[in-house]
């Protein structure tokens, strides 16, 4: 059984569960593979932090939790000291560009970074910086399709907005694909 | 009488009701962040507080008071 | 009998447990939902109130839960398949109303999603703490049934089972799911109307002036009637008779409790819902039930990839408990072993049926669930 | 000619005797309201009748409609999902001052609040009867109860006014020795659209009657014919009740308000058009 | 010179910062909260603040007095219990519009109603915050809440009429907006004998506020000051709340009535003589 | 310490287990009462109100159940002992509070006088089938202590008991009568005031900056500081840490509840209350409890009167269930025999207990008491 | 208009508001007992009745109407 | 062990279960006995009949209901019907003159009749009835010494109507005295 740990850790009011929800969807319902997403919350946590956590396999999972994350994402600088002492050796990090300093560095991460903000504000609208991740997390991570993972898009945002983040999502994927391959090339 | 405004900037969300209600304008929110990533109000016009507490009243987060002096 | 095509959203869904429980509750035939909020169960009634106006259910918000538990009795008794969802706190408001369908047989759902206790404890993390409330909670002697989901796709499933099993037997049916179900997204598939089999409400067809509301038929159910057919019947939470009368006799008492209580358990064993895994001739079988039994399988995978004989027997349904199922595997299996999200508490059925056998507990405080490597070595000691 | 008892039909006759004590009010409001559903001409099955828990509580166990005897203080929740389901129905509350406002109050402001279309009918004996004639919420000051053994100090609901702040729109009070007047509010109550509250003080003369030296029953009804004033449309605020001084009786409230039923079917159809579904029984 | 944060020393300044939302009004209610205990003059060691379960509920949480965190709907009467049991001290209920007027709706009637010595501070915010933006026995009728998706089709309670009909001697509402006339308003409920109640119209941005618009907590502390009507000694009846329209604001009501403590304790002397013992603590 | 004698009716009385209850309540310095009226509990109620004017307590009629289970809390708080009194329904209604009482320490005492259920079921009638509510009938995990008294004897004795052993242990703790005890008359000897021990409560002396409301002592158990002292703490129903703050925690929830079982089972040897009459050498057991317990007696005595080897077990303390004396016992005897007014609820203890040992139920749908009878006959055949 | 009175005396409590409250004195109690040992009402003056029905809304125990004829 | 089951039956308000209370005190309080006495009543029992069953004996009682009656006290016909098939043979039998008539006859039974209500309506208040009745039992039972019932009496009724009652009880004892010696002497 193949298994991928994902965490994606943002503060509230980005959209990080919805991204979360975006790559379940497109890896549970589109590409024949089982996705459990758990979003962390609590009261103490209102309005401040926010992450899922989910799991990408190729058979039913049973332990719902990420422990030993395989891939994170983080979109806020809390999200980022939360989160990366958890990310396995290897494992993939991506952070965004303007919200995240890297540091502490994580040694030994494949690290991306993802200018979500900069490219949402080039699309115009703000609030599609949590699809452009789910974008570029697509093409950097290539666990999903990327078909599966736009119809995920498509089913997951109010039918009024749906040109506006498909910009997003193929900005972001094409964004990452770049990135990709500067590094495999440099690899 | 005169005023002066504490603000204790760590705990401020931003919300700007104390900039808004001041009656004597003498907050404006700070462009700096805090590290929780809000802006905190500063002081703009430090003479002009009477020291009335409003802001301190308004305060969600009892980030800011004023008194007399 | 199908489901009505109105309600059911076949395809396959990305959706929490929550939100599965309210599309089984829908596929299921349910058209009045009661509900007061309440974390980690809002989620359900927040997407039965979307979902309702366009199918033609009802849905109120109720000042309190003592309201929304006897709210949906009335509409039971208006016609409607009904349910409320709750969690701990609430639950424990509704269990004079969970008594009161019993004894006036209204056939009705309760959802419980289980969050930490005890009091307002953990609001927003999971636990399995109110199994034995779940059969006790309510005062006086009564049996119910109880269904336990390990995943949304099973609160889609056995929501629509306990509609039909709270039909076929006239009780209150509890949907027990945990927090971590409820808030937990994944694949659920939902058939076509077609394909879910709906228990229908035993309607009455005695003529108007014969009735006897709670005469029992041969499996010890009484038909049933709603209000407005002209068969102008009473019902009351006193002892009663068949006419539905008071009866508060000594043998009115033994009469009417013991059917109410043989009802279930004679249908024990057709009301058994378990998952075997490798019982055969293990030396060890791990009992489990609601998300517990995901992270128990994998323990046992663990185990049995080092060569032991471990067998997993999963409850869908914990009430009434397969007892006989229990006593029998006591007399093959050496020891038992229990994890839950509780301090012990589904284990103490299991203990009173292990008849010698070794009975071991897994307790777990909750608000997460059991790091599987606890169950991997709980296991391992009890084959030492 | 011969005719028969005009209660005899909404009578569930094969359990008379009824359980209640010689003289108690509740029979007569009981009679009074089965000439009220007969001048209403409310079909019988589309009637039904919910009581709580209580002496009055067994009213349900009586009428020969559709009857339900639910949990103490709960009458008013059942009903409401009984209506919502059976949006046919006439569905009248029947309990005592006790299980409404006790136990009861908060689904009794709450339904008055959302103007549910049902009756509720309150036999107000001033005490709970049922558990042996201990303190409610509408016990005069000083009156003796089992649990006030020395005089009440707690001051009572005005049910009127309660009823009309949350928003009842039919609000009326009568004694048990206003038959007749008992009997036309009663009627207008069930024909009236939307939540309306009908308030009867009765005697309960072996318990509160006796405790508190009023006599029997003939002796409590002769005290509420001198003690009562008729007062229709009074201001609600004023019709408080003492041990003694004037019971204020009359119809108080009589207005319009759009029901939660019909308010909710407006509501969705205008938001939803042709995508609402009407819940049909 | 350097003063303290005025607050500070009735906070639990170890549980900074708090849980609620930014422009939450929650805060603002309980900063003016502080200032009214402060002019006072009530010591803090004779005063206790109960609350029930809710965003507002955490304020018990956050004082720096006695403080109680019970169960949902529940403060009054635990506040009733601890009154009675200690009366010497002060006893506030603190807490939010669901959690008092729709689970609590009965326990604060019959505190009314009973006239027990104790001050509740309803912060309405016109929906259920803790548990993700429901709809509440206030939400006005058109405002969408996650259980309203489509809107709210329900009449909701007037509070100050609630509160006076069952017999508060003591009834104001302001906004947060009005945070003077607010710590006036608590200052006087907190020297007031008798059951007095306080009801802050407050925002909650992150629920109420952006599921019907309203823009952030500065829009619509701003809104406040625009549909604000100062009306001090308004009829109750008339201060109803829409989505839109005026918020009558003002002190309603400001009466004398014995407590129950009072009552209590007279009857006792009156009837009992010598042979009656006052409790003590 | 002794009891106030102001509240102590020192001398013999004919009175019924209600109104014994009423005077253990006021020797066991209890000086706080919320009820709401109940078949067959008011009169303890009615009494309290006739009592309580003339020795400083304050009695109220609450609205309902709920507030009058959450006013005793409050009351504790303000520094009284407080009780409230209430019979199924209500108790079904106090469930909530019970869990409340227990996640908050909060010393009281609920009495049950039980009835026939479930719901209003036989309003004046005896039953015995709350038993297992009392143990489970709130949400989460727990421990508490619930006595049964078999006479008004022991409606006052253990009415005393209840009230030491809540302060003793900061917990909720259940008087368990029943309609047959409750409404029978019978001697009752009420002591002087310095025969009567009462446990205080365990006020603090902590320096006012220095006190952590929550923090145990050795016995696992906090002590305790009252409103206007000058504390100025906090208590929450929430998950919470020594200074009463909510600390909603996995680790917090397991130390808190890990705390607050081990608090009552860890004492459960001392807890144990039981009556044992013959057990030494005996082929049988009959195990029960309250009223059922008088009418076993008579079943033993007859059976003994053959020649059989019968000992009879009484359970005082049915919470927390006397574990290591069945377990015990269970490997010196053949069979247990329990009769109950109910279909079985304790007998599952023993059954859990039992380890193999046999275990006769001999259950009763309530609304008497068990003609002996049928208990020599299960006896009899028990021991064929 | 006439009217006529019927009596269900078995069904009776011996409670009298029918005899104090009908309007034209048709009804005075008994002497005799029911079974259960109440005195039920008798009619003294037949042709005094009007068939109002008062005695049967007052009556708790539905042993007594009236009609008109 | 002896035991002596005691049934006594009459309707609402004639005070029943106090003479029961009475006896059953005497018994347990003043005379070194041991009483259990139970009142049988229900909401369907409502101001109709009342009974109340006491059990006396010389050790702790165990089952508290009468099921064997050896002494049964009737005030009303209905409760002679209904009480008088569990009397056992050659139990003792006191039914009120007036209010019952002892139809059909129970063959076997020490039958006495008390005249209560004319000696109540003798001594001028009917309510004594019950207190006149507990007297004639006592006398004719011989059950409990006279003091003790005086005394049970005495704790038993409001301190206002002492006189009244010790006159009622004095008169049945006496009365029962006269009635158990004619018996005795045609025996
Ligand atoms: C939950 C619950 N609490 C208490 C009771 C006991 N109880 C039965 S009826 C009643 C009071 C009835 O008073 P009221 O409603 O005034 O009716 P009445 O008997 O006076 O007609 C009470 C307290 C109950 N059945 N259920
Ligand atoms: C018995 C029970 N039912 C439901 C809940 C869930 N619950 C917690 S807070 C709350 C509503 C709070 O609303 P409000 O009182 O208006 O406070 P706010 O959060 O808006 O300040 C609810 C329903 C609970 N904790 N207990
Ligand atoms: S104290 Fe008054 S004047 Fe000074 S900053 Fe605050 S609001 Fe403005
Ligand atoms: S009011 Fe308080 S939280 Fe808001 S901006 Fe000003 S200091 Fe910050
Ligand atoms: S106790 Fe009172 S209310 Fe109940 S039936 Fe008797 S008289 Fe009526
Ligand atoms: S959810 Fe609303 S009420 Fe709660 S803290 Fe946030 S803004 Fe305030
Ligand atoms: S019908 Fe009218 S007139 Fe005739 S007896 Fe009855 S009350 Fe009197
Ligand atoms: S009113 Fe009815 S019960 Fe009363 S005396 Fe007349 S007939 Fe009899
Ligand atoms: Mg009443
Ligand atoms: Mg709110």
């Amino acid at each position: 059984m193949t298994q991928t740990q994902i965490r994606i850790g943002g503060f509230g009011g980005q959209g990080v569960i919805l991204s979360g929800i975006i790559i379940g969807r497109g890896a549970a319902i589109h590409a024949g593979l089982h996705a459990t997403l758990i979003q962390s919350f609590g009261p103490e946590a209102r309005g401040s932090s926010s992450s899922a956590e989910l799991i990408v396999a190729d058979e039913p999972i049973l332990y719902p939790y990420v422990k030993d994350v395989d891939m994170l994402v983080v979109l806020s600088q809390d999200a980022y000291a939360r989160f990366t002492p958890a990310l396995k050796k290897g494992g993939l990090l991506v952070t965004e560009a303007d919200l995240v300093s890297v540091t502490p560095p994580v040694p030994e991460a494949r690290h991306f970074v993802v200018p979500a903000t900069r490219l949402a504000e080039e699309i115009g609208r703000k609030i599609v910086l949590n699809i452009i991740t789910v974008g570029f997390f697509g093409a950097v991570s290539q666990l999903i399709p990327l078909e599966a993972l736009e119809k995920a898009v498509k089913e997951s945002v109010p039918p009024g907005t749906l040109d506006l983040n498909l910009r997003a999502f193929r900005k972001g994927y094409e964004v990452g694909l770049e990135q990709l391959a500067k590094v495999q090339a440099s690899a | 009488m005169r005023g002066v405004v504490v603000i204790h900037a760590e705990r401020c969300k931003g919300c700007a009701l104390c900039v808004e209600f001041c009656p004597t304008d003498v907050l404006a929110l700070s462009s700096s962040f805090t590290t929780k990533g809000y802006h905190p109000p500063e002081i703009v016009r430090p003479e002009a507080c009477s020291g009335c507490d409003l802001c301190g009243m308004y305060c969600p987060d009892f980030a800011i008071y004023g008194y007399r002096v | 009998m199908h489901a009505d095509p109105a309600g059911v959203l076949t395809g396959a869904h990305f959706i929490d447990g929550d939100h599965a429980c309210c599309e089984g509750a829908l596929a299921g035939g349910c058209r009045f939902v009661a509900g007061y909020p309440i974390t980690p169960s809002t989620e359900v009634v927040e997407r039965i109130a979307l979902r309702f106006p366009e199918v033609g259910g009802v849905f109120i918000q109720m000042e309190d839960e003592l309201a929304s538990s006897i709210a949906i009795a009335g509409a039971v008794w208006g016609g409607k398949r009904a349910m409320t969802v709750t969690s701990g706190p609430g639950f424990s408001l509704m269990m004079e109303h969970i008594g009161f369908a019993i004894m006036t047989e209204t056939p009705c759902v309760f959802v419980n999603v289980q969050r930490g206790g005890p009091s307002t404890g953990l609001p927003t993390l999971p636990a399995q703490a109110d199994m034995m409330q779940a059969r006790w909670g309510s005062h006086g002697d009564y049996e119910l049934i109880a269904v336990c989901p390990n995943s949304p796709q099973e609160c889609f499933d056995l929501t629509i089972k306990a509609f039909n099993l709270a039909e076929q037997y006239r009780v209150p049916v509890l949907v027990m799911m945990d927090e971590c179900v409820g808030h937990m997204m994944e694949r659920v598939i939902i058939p076509k109307p077609e394909e879910i089999e709906i228990f229908p409400r035993r309607w009455t067809n005695a003529p108007l002036d014969e009735y006897l509301p709670f005469e029992p038929g041969e499996d010890l159910v009484p038909d049933m009637a709603r209000a407005g057919q002209g068969y102008r019947f009473h019902m009351t939470g006193l002892t009663h008779d068949e006419k539905g009368y008071p009866d508060m006799t000594v043998t009115g008492q033994a009469r009417l409790l013991g059917r109410l209580i043989d009802k279930i358990k004679k249908n024990a064993a057709a009301l058994t819902d378990v998952v075997e895994d490798q019982v055969d001739g293990a030396e060890a079988v791990v009992i489990s039930y609601g998300i517990t039994s995901r992270v128990a399988q994998k323990a046992v995978q663990a185990v049995r990839a080092k060569g032991r004989r471990v067998g997993s027997l999963r409850l869908r349904t914990a009430w009434p408990f397969p007892e006989h199922l229990i006593r029998d595997l006591a007399t093959k299996v050496k020891v038992f072993i229990v994890p839950e999200l509780n301090f012990g508490q589904m284990v103490r059925e299991v203990e009173r049926c292990a008849q010698g056998a070794r009975v071991v507990s897994v307790p777990h405080a909750g608000g997460t669930v059991h790091d599987p490597a606890i169950i991997v070595q709980a296991i391992t000691e009890a084959l030492r | 000619m011969s005719v028969e008892n005009p209660a005899e039909r909404y009578l569930r006759s094969d359990r008379m005797p009824h359980i209640w004590c010689p003289g108690c009010g509740i029979g007569t409001t009981v009679n009074c309201f089965t000439r009220a559903i007969d001048e209403s001409g409310i079909p019988m099955d589309r009637l039904a009748v919910v009581s709580g828990i209580g002496c009055t509580g067994r009213v349900a166990g009586y009428m020969h409609v559709d009857s339900f005897h639910t949990t103490h203080g709960r009458a008013i929740p059942f009903a409401t999902g009984l209506k919502l389901a059976a949006p046919d129905m006439k569905v009248v509350v029947y309990s005592g001052d006790g299980d409404l406002f006790a136990i009861g109050g908060n689904h009794f402001i709450h339904a008055a609040r959302r103007n549910l279309d049902m009756t509720v009918i309150c036999v107000n004996n001033l005490t709970y009867g049922m558990t042996g004639g201990q303190l409610t919420p509408t016990t005069p000051e000083e009156a003796i109860a089992s649990t006030s053994p020395y005089g009440n100090f707690e001051h009572p609901f005005n049910l009127p006014y309660l009823a009309e702040s949350c928003g009842a729109v039919y609000v009326a009070r009568w004694t048990t020795y206003h038959v007749t007047q008992m009997k036309k509010a009663m009627k207008e109550a069930l024909l009236k659209k939307g939540f309306s509250f009908v308030e009867v003080i009765s005697p309960c003369p072996t318990l509160y009657g006796r405790r508190n030296r009023l006599g029997d029953s003939l002796d409590e009804m002769k005290t509420y014919k001198t003690r009562s004033v008729i007062k229709n449309g009074a201001d609600t605020k004023e019709v408080d009740l003492g041990m003694t001084g004037s019971i204020v009786v009359g119809k108080f409230v009589d207005r319009e308000r759009a029901t939660y039923q019909d308010a909710m079917e407006a509501f969705y159809s205008r938001k939803l058009g042709n995508r609402y579904v009407r819940a049909s029984q």
